[in-house]
C-alpha cells in the first residue's frame, strides 16, 4: 500500500475529531472577522427599515428544531428590527414540530424590547394544511385562526385591528427550512394578495430559491447562519449567528483542506497505477 | 355610455322590487342633480382659464376582477406635462344613508333628504402628474386593454379609506390643476360588478388545454406505436458495473431510495432493478436489494423473479435477495454500511428519493472501492451523488431511463409531451430574447407576442 | 358495487380537479367562497392524514413489540416516549387539578372549572407546563443533533471520497470550493474577490440552472395532474386490488 | 435556576451526547434516543393536531358556532381511516379521490404562473440596454444580475440546462455542444449546492456545541462533562461485552 492509499484509508473518526475541535476552538477563543453584507440580505433590511410605523409585518416561521442553530438566529434578528421599528407583528408557523419554539423566540425578543401580547405583537401558532391556511387567511385572518395561540380571541385584539386578511399585511418574511414556506407563501399568498414578500431559509435549500429572487417573487433571502450574521451586524446587535461565523470560517476551511488534500492523494494514486500499467505492457 | 349603463342596471334591476328599482334610479341620479349646479360653477371658472377639462371622460366597471373596482378613462391633452396634475375625485354622500334593515319607503324618503340637503361631497382619491397613467403603463396584456395606449387611465380599487359596494352607483371626475388653474370635466357614474371570467390569464388557460392535449395525446400515440427516446448513457453505465462485478465474482447491492411506490422515482427505481436483475441473473451473480418499506420489497421482489424468469434461469432466483430492515432512517443507513463493509459488493446501486442518508451510504460504498451508480430526483443530495458515484443520473434521467427500459405508453407518452412542452418553451425563450432586443434597438412595440408568455394577474 | 369503486373516484377526482383548475381564472367571489371553504375542510382532512400516518408508525411497532424481535426493546421506548408526551400535552395543571380535588373532598365544591389544562400549551401563564419542557429539553436537541452528525460525514467525505472523478466533478468540487471560500468571513478576509464571484455563482449561473430545473420539474407536475385528473394515472389510489 | 431548568440541561446534553456517540457506530445510546426521538415527535404531534384541528378548527365552530358544513370534512376524514378495516378500505378512495382531484386542480394553473410564465418572463430580457441618450448600449457589470452580460449568461444556463433534459433527439452535432454546456452548467449549481450545503450542516454542528458549552457552565452543574464520561463509559462497558458474545469474524 503506497503512502497516498495508507493516507486515504485512516480511520475517519481522527477526521471526525479534527472537525469537531475545527468548530470547538473558535467558540471558545472567537477571533471576531469583520462580516460583509450581501445585497439580497439588505434589501430585506431596507425593506422593513421603510415601512412606517405601525404597518403590519407577519413572519412565518416555517421551521422544526433540526434547523434551529440557523433560523432561530434569523428570527430573533427579524424581529428585534421590527419591534425597533414599532411594527405591528404577526407569528405564527406552518411547521407542526416547530410551534413551541416559535412561540417561545417571539414571546422572548417582545419581551426583551418590552412589547405586549395582543396590543403589540400576536402569535397565532399553527394550523395544519399549509397552502389551504395561507389562502384563508387571504380571506379572513380571524376565521383562518379564531383565536391565538393564548386562547384570545383575534378578532379582540387590538394588534389586529383593521387586518381582516392578508391584503392588509404590509410585508411577510417566511423562514423556511422546505419547500412548505417561501414557496407557498409565494404561491397561494403574494401572487393573489399583493403584500411584499420576504425569505429566509436554510443553506440546503437556499441555492433553490434564487430563480425566485431574481423575478423579484421575492424582494429578499437571508441564506443560513451566514445571512443571519449578517442581518445582526446590520441591526447592530451581534448574537449568536455573528459569534459562530469564526467556527463557520474553520470548519469550511478545513473541509477545503481535506477536499484537496483528497484529490491530491488520488491523483497520485491514479498516477502510480497508470505507471505500474505502462511497465507492465 | 352613461344612458347605456342607466339602461344596463334598469335592466337588471328589472326583477327587483318596483320601489327598489325607484330607490334606485335615484341613487343613481342623485349625485348626478346635485352636481349639475357644482358643475356649472365650475363650468362658469373653466371659461375664464385656458385649462380645458378632461376630455371624453368614461368610468367602467374594472373587467376581469372580483368587483369592488373601477376604471376611470379620459383622453391624452396638451397639457400633459410633469407640472400638470391630474387628479380623481369620487362623489359621496358625507353622511351614509343606512337602508339597512328598513323598510324601502323609508330608505326612499332619506335619500330623498339627503339629496335635497345637497351632503353631496367631492373626495379626492388620487393625484398624479399629467404624463403618467396611461393605458400602456397598466400591467395588462393588450388583449385586455380598454382603450389605445395613448389614453388616460386610472384603476379605482375598494380597499382602506375608499369603500366601494358591489351593485352600488358611484360618480367620478377628473380634474385638471395646473399651479392655481384647476378645471374638471363632469362626472360620470359607474357600478363596480364582480366578474365571472379574468380575461388576463387567459394566456395561462390556453397553456393548460393545450398542454393537456399535447400530453394526453402523446400517451394514445405511445400506446399506437413506438416512440424514439435517445439512449440515456447512464444505462450503458449500469450493464458495465454489472459486468465487472461478474469478473470479481462480487455481489451487487441496489438500493430503492426512502420512498414508497407513490413516488415517481421509487417506481423508476423499481423498474431499473428489473433491468439489473435480469442482467445479474444472466450472469448468476449475487444481488442483495435491502429495503426500507414492506410493499416496496413485495413489489421488488415480483419484479426481481419476473427477470429472472425472463433470464431463463428461474432456479437460480433467491426469494431473500430482497430484505427488509427497518424504517428508521440512520438504523438502516447503519445496516447498510455493515452490509457494504461485510460483502464488499462491486458495485452499488443508488436509485430512488433520497435524504440526509445518502452520503453516509456513498461515502462507505467509494471506500470498498465498489463502482456506484446513482440516479435520484432528490436534487439536494444530488452534489454527493456527483461527487462520490462513478456516475449519476440526475433528475428526469432517472425517469426516462425507467421509460426507456419498460417501454411503458403512459411513462413514454408523458415524457413526449414534457419534451414537446419543453421544445415550447425553448422557442419563447429565443423568440422572446431576439424580440425583446430588436425592440430597444428599433424602438419597436413587441408586446403583441411577448404579452402570451407574461404572467399577469 | 364496482361503480362505487372504481369509477366513482375516479369521477370525483376528475370533478374536483376540473372545478378548482377553473376556480383560479373566476374572480367572482362566490369562486373565493368555494375555495375558502374547501381549504377550509383541508385543514381539517389535513389533521386526518396525519393520523393516518402515525397509525402505520403504531402498526409496525406493536409487531415489533409483539414477535419480540430483535430490538423491540426500542420499539418500546418509542411508545413510552409517545405515551408520556400526550399525557403531559393533555394533562391539566396538577397543583390546581389536586387542590380541585382537595376542594371536592373536604368542601364538596367542585372547582374543576377553574384548573388550567396543559392543552398542548408550552406554556402557561409565563410557566413551562410538562409539555413545554418535553418538547425543549428532548424534542428539541434530540432532533437538532441528528441533523447535526453529518457534519461531521460530510468531513469524512470531503476526505475520502469527493474526487474529481470526471472533468464534471472537478468543476463541481471547484465551484464548491469558491462558494465555502466566498461565504464565511475568512474566505473574504484571505482572498477578497472571493464573495463577489460567489455572489455571481449564486445570482447568475446557479439562479439559471435553478430556472432551468424549476421549469422542467413544473412541466412534469402539471403532467402528472393532469393524468391524475383524467385518470390516467390511478397510483394515489393505492393497491392494484379491489 | 430552577429544578427544571437544571434537569431539563442535563437530559438535553445526554440525549444530544448519546446521538453524537453514532460518529464512533451504531450503539444501543444512539438507538435509544432515536427512538426516543421518534416517539416524543409522534407524541407533540398528536397533541398539536388533537389541541388545533379537534378543538380549534372542529369543536369551536361546530358546537359553538354551529357550522355545522364542517361535517363534510369530518366525514371526507373518517372515510380516509377506513384504510384500515379491510371490508371498507375501497372507500378511503374516496377521500384520497377528493384531496388529490383538489390539490391537483389547484396546482396546475398556480405552478404555471408561478414556476413557468413568471420564470420565462424574466429570463426574457433584451441583450442590449437602453442608455440615456437613447441609444443601444451593452452593459458588462458581471456584480449586477441585471446586466445585459448576465442576461446572456442566464439565456445560455437556462436554455442548455432545458436542453440537456430533453430526451427526443440524439445529443449528436451542434446538440452535443448545448448539452455539454448544460452539464457544466448542472455541475456549478450543483457545486453551489454543495458549499451551501456544508454551510448548513455545519451551522447545525456550531448550534449543538453552543449548547454543549452553555451546559458545561458551573451553574448547570457541569452536565456536559459528567455526562460525557458516563457516555463514553458506558460506550466502552457495550464493547466490552459484544466482544465477549459474538465470535470474531
Amino acid at each position: 500500500m503506497s503512502f497516498a492509499e495508507r493516507m486515504l484509508h485512516i480511520d475517519r473518526r481522527i477526521i471526525f475529531l479534527l472537525i469537531g475541535l475545527c468548530t470547538l476552538i473558535p467558540l471558545l477563543y472567537p477571533v471576531g472577522l469583520a462580516i460583509k453584507v450581501s445585497p439580497e440580505v439588505k434589501s430585506v433590511y431596507d425593506y422593513i427599515e421603510s415601512l412606517p410605523e405601525g404597518s403590519v409585518f407577519l413572519l412565518s416561521l416555517d421551521f422544526d428544531p433540526a434547523s434551529k442553530p440557523e433560523l432561530y438566529p434569523q428570527a430573533v434578528a427579524l424581529l428585534h428590527h421590527a419591534f425597533k421599528k414599532n411594527l405591528r407583528v404577526i407569528g405564527m408557523t406552518l411547521w407542526l414540530p416547530g410551534t413551541g419554539m416559535a412561540s417561545e423566540v417571539v414571546s422572548r425578543v417582545a419581551r426583551e424590547e418590552g412589547k405586549v401580547s395582543g396590543k403589540d405583537y400576536v402569535f397565532l401558532g399553527w394550523s395544519p394544511g399549509g397552502g389551504s391556511v395561507i389562502i384563508n387567511m387571504g380571506q379572513d385572518l380571524y376565521k383562518a385562526f379564531p383565536t391565538d395561540y393564548n386562547n384570545q380571541p383575534t378578532a379582540e385584539l387590538p394588534v389586529l385591528k383593521g387586518v381582516q386578511s392578508l391584503r392588509d399585511v404590509n410585508y411577510v418574511i417566511s423562514l423556511a427550512a422546505g419547500s412548505t414556506g417561501i414557496e407557498t407563501w409565494y404561491v397561494f399568498g403574494k401572487d393573489k394578495y399583493k403584500f411584499e414578500l420576504g425569505g429566509g431559509c436554510t443553506g440546503v435549500i437556499a441555492p433553490g430559491l434564487y430563480p425566485l429572487l431574481r423575478s423579484g417573487q421575492i424582494n429578499g433571502l437571508i441564506g443560513g447562519l451566514r445571512g443571519a450574521a449578517e442581518y445582526e451586524v446590520l441591526i447592530g446587535k451581534k448574537g449568536k449567528a455573528v459569534a459562530g461565523m469564526d467556527a463557520q470560517s474553520a470548519t469550511h476551511f478545513a473541509i477545503i483542506l481535506l477536499v484537496i488534500l483528497c484529490n491530491v492523494f488520488y491523483l497520485l494514486i491514479r498516477t502510480s497505477k497508470n505507471r505500474a500499467e505502462q511497465n507492465r505492457s | 355610455m352613461n344612458a347605456e349603463r342607466r339602461m344596463m342596471n334598469a335592466w337588471q334591476e328589472a326583477r327587483g322590487e318596483r320601489l327598489w328599482e325607484k330607490i334606485r334610479l335615484l341613487a343613481l341620479t342623485l349625485p348626478l342633480v346635485c352636481l349639475s349646479a357644482l358643475a356649472a360653477t365650475t363650468g362658469i371658472a373653466a371659461a375664464q382659464q385656458a385649462l380645458a377639462p378632461p376630455q371624453n371622460l368614461r368610468v367602467i366597471d374594472t373587467p376581469s376582477d372580483a368587483g369592488g373596482g373601477l376604471t376611470v378613462l379620459w383622453s391624452k391633452a396638451d397639457y400633459d406635462t410633469p407640472n400638470v396634475r391630474y387628479q380623481i375625485l369620487m362623489l359621496v354622500s358625507s353622511t351614509t344613508v343606512d337602508c339597512h334593515d328598513k323598510a324601502p319607503d323609508v330608505c326612499y324618503q332619506l335619500l330623498m333628504d339627503e339629496g335635497a340637503a345637497k351632503r353631496i361631497e367631492k373626495r379626492m382619491v388620487a393625484d398624479f402628474p399629467a404624463n403618467s397613467h396611461y393605458v400602456r403603463d397598466v400591467k395588462w396584456p393588450w388583449w385586455t386593454r380598454v382603450d389605445r395606449p395613448d389614453v388616460h387611465q386610472f384603476n379605482l380599487k375598494s380597499g382602506r379609506g375608499l369603500e366601494m359596494k358591489n351593485g352600488t352607483p358611484y360618480a367620478v371626475t377628473v380634474a385638471v390643476v395646473n399651479g392655481t388653474e384647476r378645471v374638471e370635466a363632469p362626472p360620470v357614474q359607474a357600478i363596480p360588478e364582480p366578474n365571472w371570467f379574468n380575461w388576463n390569464q387567459i394566456n395561462n388557460l390556453a397553456i393548460v388545454v393545450i398542454f393537456g392535449f399535447v400530453v394526453l395525446g402523446s400517451i394514445q400515440a405511445a400506446k399506437r406505436k413506438e416512440i424514439f427516446l435517445r439512449r440515456i448513457p447512464g444505462l450503458d453505465a449500469v450493464d458495465e458495473a454489472i459486468g465487472r462485478a461478474t469478473e470479481l465474482g462480487k455481489p451487487i447491492l441496489y438500493l430503492t431510495g426512502a420512498g414508497d411506490m407513490s413516488e415517481p422515482s421509487t417506481v423508476a427505481a423499481a423498474v431499473i432493478l428489473g433491468r439489473v436483475a435480469k442482467r445479474v441473473a444472466s450472469y448468476e451473480t449475487e444481488l442483495m436489494v435491502p429495503h426500507r418499506d414492506p410493499i416496496v420489497m413485495a413489489v421488488c421482489q415480483e419484479i426481481t423473479k419476473q427477470s429472472y424468469l425472463e433470464a431463463g434461469k428461474p432456479d437460480a432466483f433467491k426469494e431473500d435477495s430482497n430484505f427488509f430492515i427497518t424504517t428508521d432512517q440512520f438504523s438502516y443507513t447503519a445496516a447498510v454500511d455493515g452490509i457494504m463493509l461485510r460483502k464488499q459488493p462491486a458495485a452499488n446501486f443508488f436509485m430512488g428519493s433520497y435524504f440526509a442518508e445518502s452520503l453516509l451510504l456513498t461515502e462507505t460504498g467509494a471506500s470498498t472501492g465498489a463502482i456506484q451508480i446513482a440516479g435520484t430526483d432528490s436534487d439536494h443530495q444530488m452534489p454527493f451523488f456527483v461527487t462520490t458515484c462513478d456516475y449519476t443520473l440526475i433528475g428526469e434521467e432517472l425517469y426516462a431511463a425507467s421509460a426507456y427500459l419498460s417501454r411503458e405508453p403512459v411513462q413514454l407518452g408523458t415524457l413526449r409531451g414534457q419534451d414537446i412542452g419543453k421544445a415550447c418553451i425553448l422557442v419563447a425563450l429565443g423568440l422572446g430574447t431576439a424580440l425583446a432586443t430588436a425592440s430597444v434597438l428599433l424602438h419597436a412595440d413587441v408586446s403583441l407576442v411577448l404579452d402570451l408568455v407574461k404572467d399577469w394577474k | 358495487m364496482t361503480f362505487l369503486r372504481r369509477q366513482l373516484p375516479l369521477l370525483i377526482t376528475l370533478v374536483a380537479g376540473l372545478l378548482f383548475a377553473a376556480q383560479y381564472y373566476i374572480p367572482h367571489p362566490s369562486s373565493e367562497l368555494m375555495l375558502t371553504s374547501v381549504s377550509k375542510w383541508l385543514q381539517i382532512i389535513g389533521g386526518f392524514a396525519l393520523v393516518l400516518g402515525v397509525t402505520s408508525l403504531f402498526h409496525i411497532h406493536a409487531v415489533k413489540i409483539r414477535r419480540k424481535e430483535p430490538g423491540w426493546g426500542y420499539s418500546f421506548v418509542l411508545y413510552a416516549a409517545m405515551v408520556g408526551t400526550i399525557i403531559a400535552g393533555l394533562s391539566p395543571d396538577w397543583e390546581q387539578f389536586f387542590r380541585a380535588i382537595i376542594d371536592l373532598i373536604l368542601r364538596h365544591k367542585s372547582a374543576f372549572r377553574d384548573v388550567q389544562w396543559a392543552a398542548g400549551q408550552e406554556i402557561i401563564n409565563g410557566h413551562m407546563t410538562p409539555f413545554g419542557w418535553i418538547y425543549n429539553y428532548m424534542m428539541v436537541p434530540l432532533q437538532g443533533t441528528m441533523f447535526a452528525i453529518l457534519a461531521f460525514f460530510i468531513a469524512s467525505a470531503a476526505y475520502r471520497s469527493f474526487r474529481a472523478r470526471s472533468r464534471e466533478a472537478a468543476v463541481l468540487l471547484i465551484a464548491a470550493i469558491i462558494v465555502m471560500m466566498g461565504r464565511v468571513p475568512l474566505g473574504e478576509y484571505l482572498i477578497p474577490v472571493s464573495g463577489d464571484i460567489t455572489q455571481w455563482i449564486l445570482n447568475v449561473l446557479n439562479a439559471s440552472v435553478r430556472r432551468a430545473i424549476l421549469i422542467g420539474v413544473s412541466l412534469g407536475a402539471v403532467a402528472l395532474s393532469l393524468k391524475i385528473i383524467f385518470g390516467v394515472e390511478r397510483a394515489y389510489l393505492g393497491g392494484g386490488k379491489e | 435556576m430552577s429544578f427544571e431548568v437544571i434537569l431539563g440541561a442535563w437530559v438535553a446534553t445526554g440525549l444530544t451526547l448519546f446521538i453524537l456517540t453514532f460518529l464512533y457506530q451504531d450503539n444501543p445510546l444512539f438507538k435509544l434516543a432515536e427512538h426516543l426521538y421518534v416517539g416524543v415527535s409522534v407524541g407533540y404531534a398528536i397533541v398539536k393536531t388533537y389541541d388545533t384541528v379537534a378543538v380549534r378548527l372542529i369543536y369551536e365552530p361546530m358546537i359553538k358556532q354551529g357550522d355545522w358544513s364542517l361535517l363534510i370534512p369530518l366525514g371526507i376524514g373518517t372515510l380516509m381511516l377506513t384504510r384500515y378495516v379491510p371490508k371498507a378500505a375501497w372507500m378511503s378512495r374516496i377521500a384520497f379521490a377528493f384531496v388529490v382531484g383538489v390539490g391537483s386542480g389547484l396546482a396546475i394553473p398556480r405552478v404555471i404562473s408561478s414556476y413557468i410564465l413568471k420564470q420565462i418572463e424574466d429570463t426574457v430580457r433584451p441583450l442590449v440596454a437602453l442608455a440615456t441618450d437613447g441609444n443601444a448600449t451593452f452593459t458588462y457589470s458581471l456584480l449586477n444580475p441585471a446586466s445585459n452580460l448576465n442576461a446572456i449568461v442566464l439565456l445560455i444556463g437556462v436554455v442548455s440546462v432545458l436542453f440537456y433534459f430533453f430526451f427526443s433527439v440524439e445529443h449528436t452535432g451542434p446538440g452535443k455542444a448545448v448539452a455539454r454546456t448544460g452539464i457544466i452548467f448542472l455541475m456549478i449549481a450543483f457545486g453551489a449546492a454543495f458549499g451551501y450545503t456544508v454551510m448548513a450542516r455545519m451551522s447545525l454542528l456550531i448550534g449543538r456545541l453552543t449548547d454543549l458549552i452553555e451546559y458545561a457552565q458551573p451553574q448547570y452543574g457541569r452536565a456536559t462533562w459528567w455526562l460525557l464520561v458516563i457516555t463514553i463509559i458506558t460506550l466502552i462497558v457495550f464493547h466490552a461485552r459484544r466482544k465477549g458474545t459474538e465470535p470474531p469474524q
